[in-house]
């Protein structure tokens, strides 16, 4: 009940696993800081329950001796919580500022209720004749980095693969761009993160990940 | 009004009125248009300061009008400042 | 400061003989606080009973809600919008402020009225009329308002995507009116306190409830503008036809997040920062003991909103804003928790070495007080951006926010009714009903919302109608079965006060003025108070309102007005 | 124990601070959220505008002599109100009512002056769906015409109010009219001369 990370879904990419240590770091910290307050309180409301004849401490809170008890656990706090951005700044840059060269790269555009997955083909330009279409199914070889180039037609929707701790908001108007690297082959669901309207419920897609041999066959029979 | 001194109302309009006309002619200025943008918009701004300070009596006024004068205005060029990277820059 | 013997003009005074037109149409600012409590309360009954639909059809999506029958997609987005929009604007907003404030501001510095009260009597109608025009809205062809309660462009700018047209334009309309409404209330709380203060009332012997109210008016007043500039921009793109969110016209759907979330975040803090006046105003009078660092918690609380202002794209991390935008705004939201953590070790402090008393109020308190910590450090999650990535939009969020929200209304609100239902009403509240409310409330509130952290942590992704359509979300059907039952449980546990409060109005015993032996001039005055307050003279002040158990005094509380004492700070 | 009379006279209005009643707190308080509304829309306008194209070739459609009388009429109305109040805190019924009475005919003079202008440029085929500028335009221009258009309806009933008609009143209705005054300031450059 407790063990909140045991709720993540696999990890399969390899961006996920600094994600997850972050989200383990601040949930260690986070639960510490509970138990402490918590158990404060509750030694308090156990300690200082009134009896008759005891009154309680006149303690104002206004000299300096005695806020010194907040303020020093405060700083803590503070430096608790600037490490934790310390030690995300890398990997948001690594997640969103930096693009590693992807040999893959690949056109999805969100439309009130699909994902259009547009692939460039031998040729590698987008808008070729020789390009595919597929409708809300992606194919990608494992190990590799994958950048998918992002747009919209209508409304704002959102691509999340959970597995793969990917999730980047497509904005019509807006030429966005995410990337990913899987480790695990498999199929992993992409839901759709953002309320896009009446087919927002089940809106959602499926990313194929697979061997590098079996991605190159698929590749052959699509273009063969 | 408190201060005994009155602003010369007058004299306040005759300003205003000799800056709107320059702003007009800023046009036909040297210089293209980026000259013109800001003549235009600093002859703006001496306007706004003399209704607000005159007109408004801001100036015989205590702190916390002029906090309620001016802090809007720094929230907002807040929210501006904030807007440039996605509206402007349009990554 | 204000002048002994002010007396306020009201236009339609109304005394013992009064006629039910002065009694509903009246410029006392404790009838106008009821008047927006029963407002807040009927809002809250029908923003409740659209959330027990919403977990009714997440539990069983197949079956049929009882009341609605069987509800699909575009009702259940419905049913989120106006669940999100009712619970924190016509519930939170009116109860919080509007019945809180305007009920005690006045009592609680020695004031006879609010400065305006005809303004204050329109803020209070405005708000009646947002209402029924929120309420015509479910009932216009097309339903209404289904674009979240954020109502995102493009979603919200075109009729067809959502497929609502008058029900959004007049959710619109809705919102500018309640705006304007607590535009009006806000002035009168701001120059009441500053202006009518009875004599000795300095502004460092505030009780703390004031300068939350205030902050939080302060904090409307200064970012609501930009967002009702959006919301014309939005209704004339879904009218006329403009390009203000629309790319192929040049315009950019992120202008309205920016615009949206400028004012929703400071609006978190308008909601959040009266309950927490409420709290601290609770906390000495149960434990018998100063409020500790009185003075370091009213700039604890001015930082924390002076740092509102900059913090609001915390909402916006994976929205398609410039990614170098995160990491300031991760920092400076890190920055807003430390206030928030300072006042809540001050709370802590405050119990610390005191003779706690385990009344309803205070039992309501500590309920706030807990689940605020809860909820206060899972907002540590989403402040991180890169945490975000993956949290963003799931239940993960929808946990924070009413770990910290729904803690904020319903604990923080309890708390301020269970306190001062004697002082409004005239009638004690059952001691024991109130306790059982309580248990009950902090149970189910628990059972349903903690597990929706696990839920978004499974990656189920918000505002939609049925888990059962994600693979990846099978297997946890039945946390979302418990959440349910949880909710239905907390719908029910509301009967208890329902009960209390009949049992208080019919048998319950008259309330004496200070039935909590507590120090602040509301309870100086008879319960319910008269008309004007105070009689022939206003109360002088002559202390700080938290002087609890002075060793030199005979009792352990020491009311404000109280002139025996040696004069004390 | 039951008050005695119901209606108590004011005893002069509250204070804020020792010579700051409290109305004019509240129209100061009233006008920062304006600032807001207004200040709101045209940040947004400028950065789209900075952000995006053709704002200047659109601007170029719209009729600045008409907008230039209008600024000049707005000045002369900050003018005639502001001595409106002068002449009441003097005491002298008569010129306030006439510099009211200017005030008002300056005030519908500009929006006579707008809808001439409105119905030209709409004739011309420029609606507000015609793009971002014109979109703007509209919203701006009329959000401000609305605000001029309440206005006169304030300063009309301070014209007619007789006794009701306090030194305090005028300079209150005097406050909002110069604001109005200045968000028109600042609207003619960014929409006709930049």
């Amino acid at each position: 009940m407790l063990n909140w990370l045991a709720w993540l879904p696999e990890n399969a990419a390899v961006g996920g696993a600094e994600i997850d240590g972050l989200l383990r770091l601040i949930y260690t910290l986070t639960l510490a800081w509970a138990v402490l307050t918590l158990g404060a309180i509750g030694f308090c409301l156990v300690r200082y329950r009134r009896r008759p004849g005891r009154r309680a401490r006149y303690v104002t809170g206004e000299r300096p001796a005695e806020v010194a008890w907040v303020l020093v656990p405060v700083a803590v706090v503070l430096g608790l919580d600037l490490w934790i951005d310390v030690r995300g700044a890398p990997v948001w840059r690594r997640a969103k500022l930096e693009r590693p060269a992807a040999e893959v790269v690949i056109q999805v555009t969100g439309r009130q209720f699909n994902w259009e997955v547009v692939y460039p083909g031998p040729d590698g330009r987008f808008g070729t004749d020789d390009d595919r279409r597929f409708l809300d199914e992606i194919h990608v070889p494992a190990g590799v980095p994958v950048r998918l180039v992002l747009d919209s037609r209508d409304v704002i929707h959102s691509l999340f693969l959970p597995h793969l701790r990917v999730k980047q908001d497509v904005v019509p108007g807006r030429t966005l761009e995410t990337w990913f690297q899987a480790t695990r082959p498999g199929a992993y669901e992409l839901p759709c993160a953002e309320l896009c309207g009446l087919g927002h419920s089940g809106m959602k897609g499926w990313l194929h990940v697979h061997p590098p041999e079996e991605y190159a066959r698929w590749v052959r029979e699509q273009w063969s | 009004m408190t201060g005994s001194r009155a602003p010369n109302y007058v004299a306040i309009w005759v300003w205003l009125v000799a800056l709107a006309l320059a702003s007009l002619a800023a046009g036909l200025l040297p210089g293209g248009r980026t000259v013109t943008v800001a003549v235009v918009f600093a002859a703006a701004t001496v306007k706004a300061l003399l209704v607000a300070l005159n007109y408004m009596h801001l100036r015989f006024e205590p702190r916390l009008v002029h906090a309620l004068a001016l802090v809007p205005l720094l929230v907002v060029a807040v929210l501006a400042v904030a807007l440039v990277p996605d509206l402007v820059l349009r990554r | 400061m204000g002048q002994g013997a002010v007396v306020v003009t009201t236009a339609r005074a109304h005394g013992p003989a009064q006629s039910w037109v002065s009694r509903v149409f009246s410029t006392d600012h404790k009838t106008i606080g009821k008047q927006y409590l029963a407002l807040g309360v009927f809002w809250a009954v029908v923003g409740g009973l659209l959330a027990g639909a919403m977990r009714w059809q997440l539990a069983w999506p197949d079956g049929r809600v009882p009341g609605l029958g069987e509800i699909g997609p575009d009702t259940y987005n419905m049913l989120v919008t106006m669940h999100g929009t009712i619970m924190v604007f016509f519930v939170a907003m009116p109860i919080l402020l509007g019945a809180f404030g305007n009920f005690l501001i006045p009592l609680m510095i020695g004031a006879r009225d609010m400065a305006f009260p005809r303004l204050n009597m329109l803020s209070v109608w405005t708000f009646a009329l947002a209402s029924l025009v929120l309420l015509a809205s479910f009932f216009v062809p097309g339903g209404a308002a289904s674009a979240g309660w954020t109502a995102y462009p493009p979603l919200s700018a075109r009729p067809d995507y959502s497929g609502v047209e008058w029900g959004l334009n007049l959710w619109i309309l809705a919102l500018a009116l309640e705006f304007a409404s607590f535009l009006m209330g806000g002035v009168n709380y701001l120059t009441t306190a500053m202006a009518l203060r009875a004599p000795g009332m300095t502004f460092f012997r505030l009780p703390m409830l004031v300068w939350q109210q205030l902050t939080a008016a302060t904090l409307f007043l200064l970012s609501v503008g930009p967002l009702i500039a959006g919301a014309v921009m939005l209704l004339l793109d879904r009218t006329l036809g403009t390009g203000f969110y629309a790319p192929e016209l040049g315009g950019d759907p992120l202008l309205w997040q920016h615009l949206f979330w400028f004012f929703g975040h400071p609006e978190v803090y308008v909601i959040f920062l009266p309950a927490l006046g409420i709290v601290l105003e609770i906390l000495p009078v149960f434990s018998r003991k100063p409020l500790f660092a009185y003075r370091w918690i009213v700039w604890a609380t001015v930082t924390a909103g002076a740092l509102s202002f900059v913090v609001w794209a915390h909402h916006m991390f994976q929205s398609g804003m410039d990614p170098r935008l995160a990491m300031p705004f991760s920092v400076t939201t890190i920055l807003i928790s430390v206030p928030f953590a300072f006042i809540v070790f001050c709370m802590i402090a405050t119990l610390w070495g005191g003779a706690l008393r385990f009344d309803p109020p205070m039992l309501w308190a500590l309920g706030f007080l807990t689940m605020f910590i809860v909820g206060g450090l899972t907002g540590i999650f989403n402040g991180s951006a890169p945490a975000d990535i993956y949290l963003r939009n799931t239940y993960f969020v929808v946990a924070h926010f009413h770990y910290t929200l729904f803690s904020a209304v319903v604990f923080g609100g309890f708390a301020g009714l269970y306190f001062w239902f004697p002082k409004m009403f005239g009638r004690l509240l059952p001691a024991r009903l109130g306790t059982l409310h309580f248990w009950l409330t902090l149970v189910a509130f628990n059972v349903t919302f903690f597990p929706m952290h696990h839920l978004g942590l499974a990656g189920m992704v918000r505002r939609i109608a049925n888990p059962l359509q994600y693979d990846l979300l099978v297997p946890y059907q039945w946390v979302n079965v418990v959440a349910t039952l949880g909710a239905l449980g907390l719908l029910g546990a509301q009967v208890a006060f329902v009960a209390a409060v009949v049992q208080a109005l019919i048998t319950g015993r008259r309330a004496p003025a200070n039935p909590w032996e507590a120090n602040t001039l509301e309870w100086a005055a008879p319960s319910p108070p008269l008309h004007l307050n105070w009689g022939a003279r206003v109360p002088i002040v002559h202390r700080g309102p938290y002087e609890y158990s002075r060793p030199d005094q005979p009792t352990d509380w020491l009311p404000q007005h109280a002139a025996a004492a040696p004069a004390g700070r | 124990m039951a008050l005695a009379s119901e209606v108590h006279a004011l005893a002069g209005e509250p204070e804020v601070l020792p010579g700051l009643r409290a109305g004019k707190v509240a129209v100061w308080w009233f006008l920062a959220s304006e600032t807001m509304v207004f200040g709101g829309l045209i940040a947004s306008a400028l950065v789209v505008r900075l952000g995006g194209e053709g704002w200047h070739e659109a601007s170029a459609h719209l009729g600045v002599t008409l907008a230039a009388v209008n600024t000049l009429i707005l000045l002369t109305s900050s003018l005639t109100v502001v001595q409106a109040f002068a002449a009441a805190a003097r005491g002298d019924r008569a010129s306030t009512s006439l510099s009211l009475a200017l005030t008002v005919a300056g005030g519908l003079a500009f929006l006579a002056l707008k809808a001439v202008e409105y119905t030209t440029e709409v004739r011309a085929g420029y609606t507000p769906a015609s793009g971002i500028f014109w979109s703007f335009y509209y919203a701006m221009t009329g959000l401000h015409a609305l605000h001029v258009a309440a206005g006169v309806v304030v300063n009309a009933v301070l014209l007619v109010a007789g006794r009701l008609r306090t030194p305090q009143r005028v300079e209150l209705a005097g406050l909002y009219w110069h604001f109005v005054d200045v968000v028109w300031i600042f609207l003619f450059p960014l929409l006709y001369l930049s």
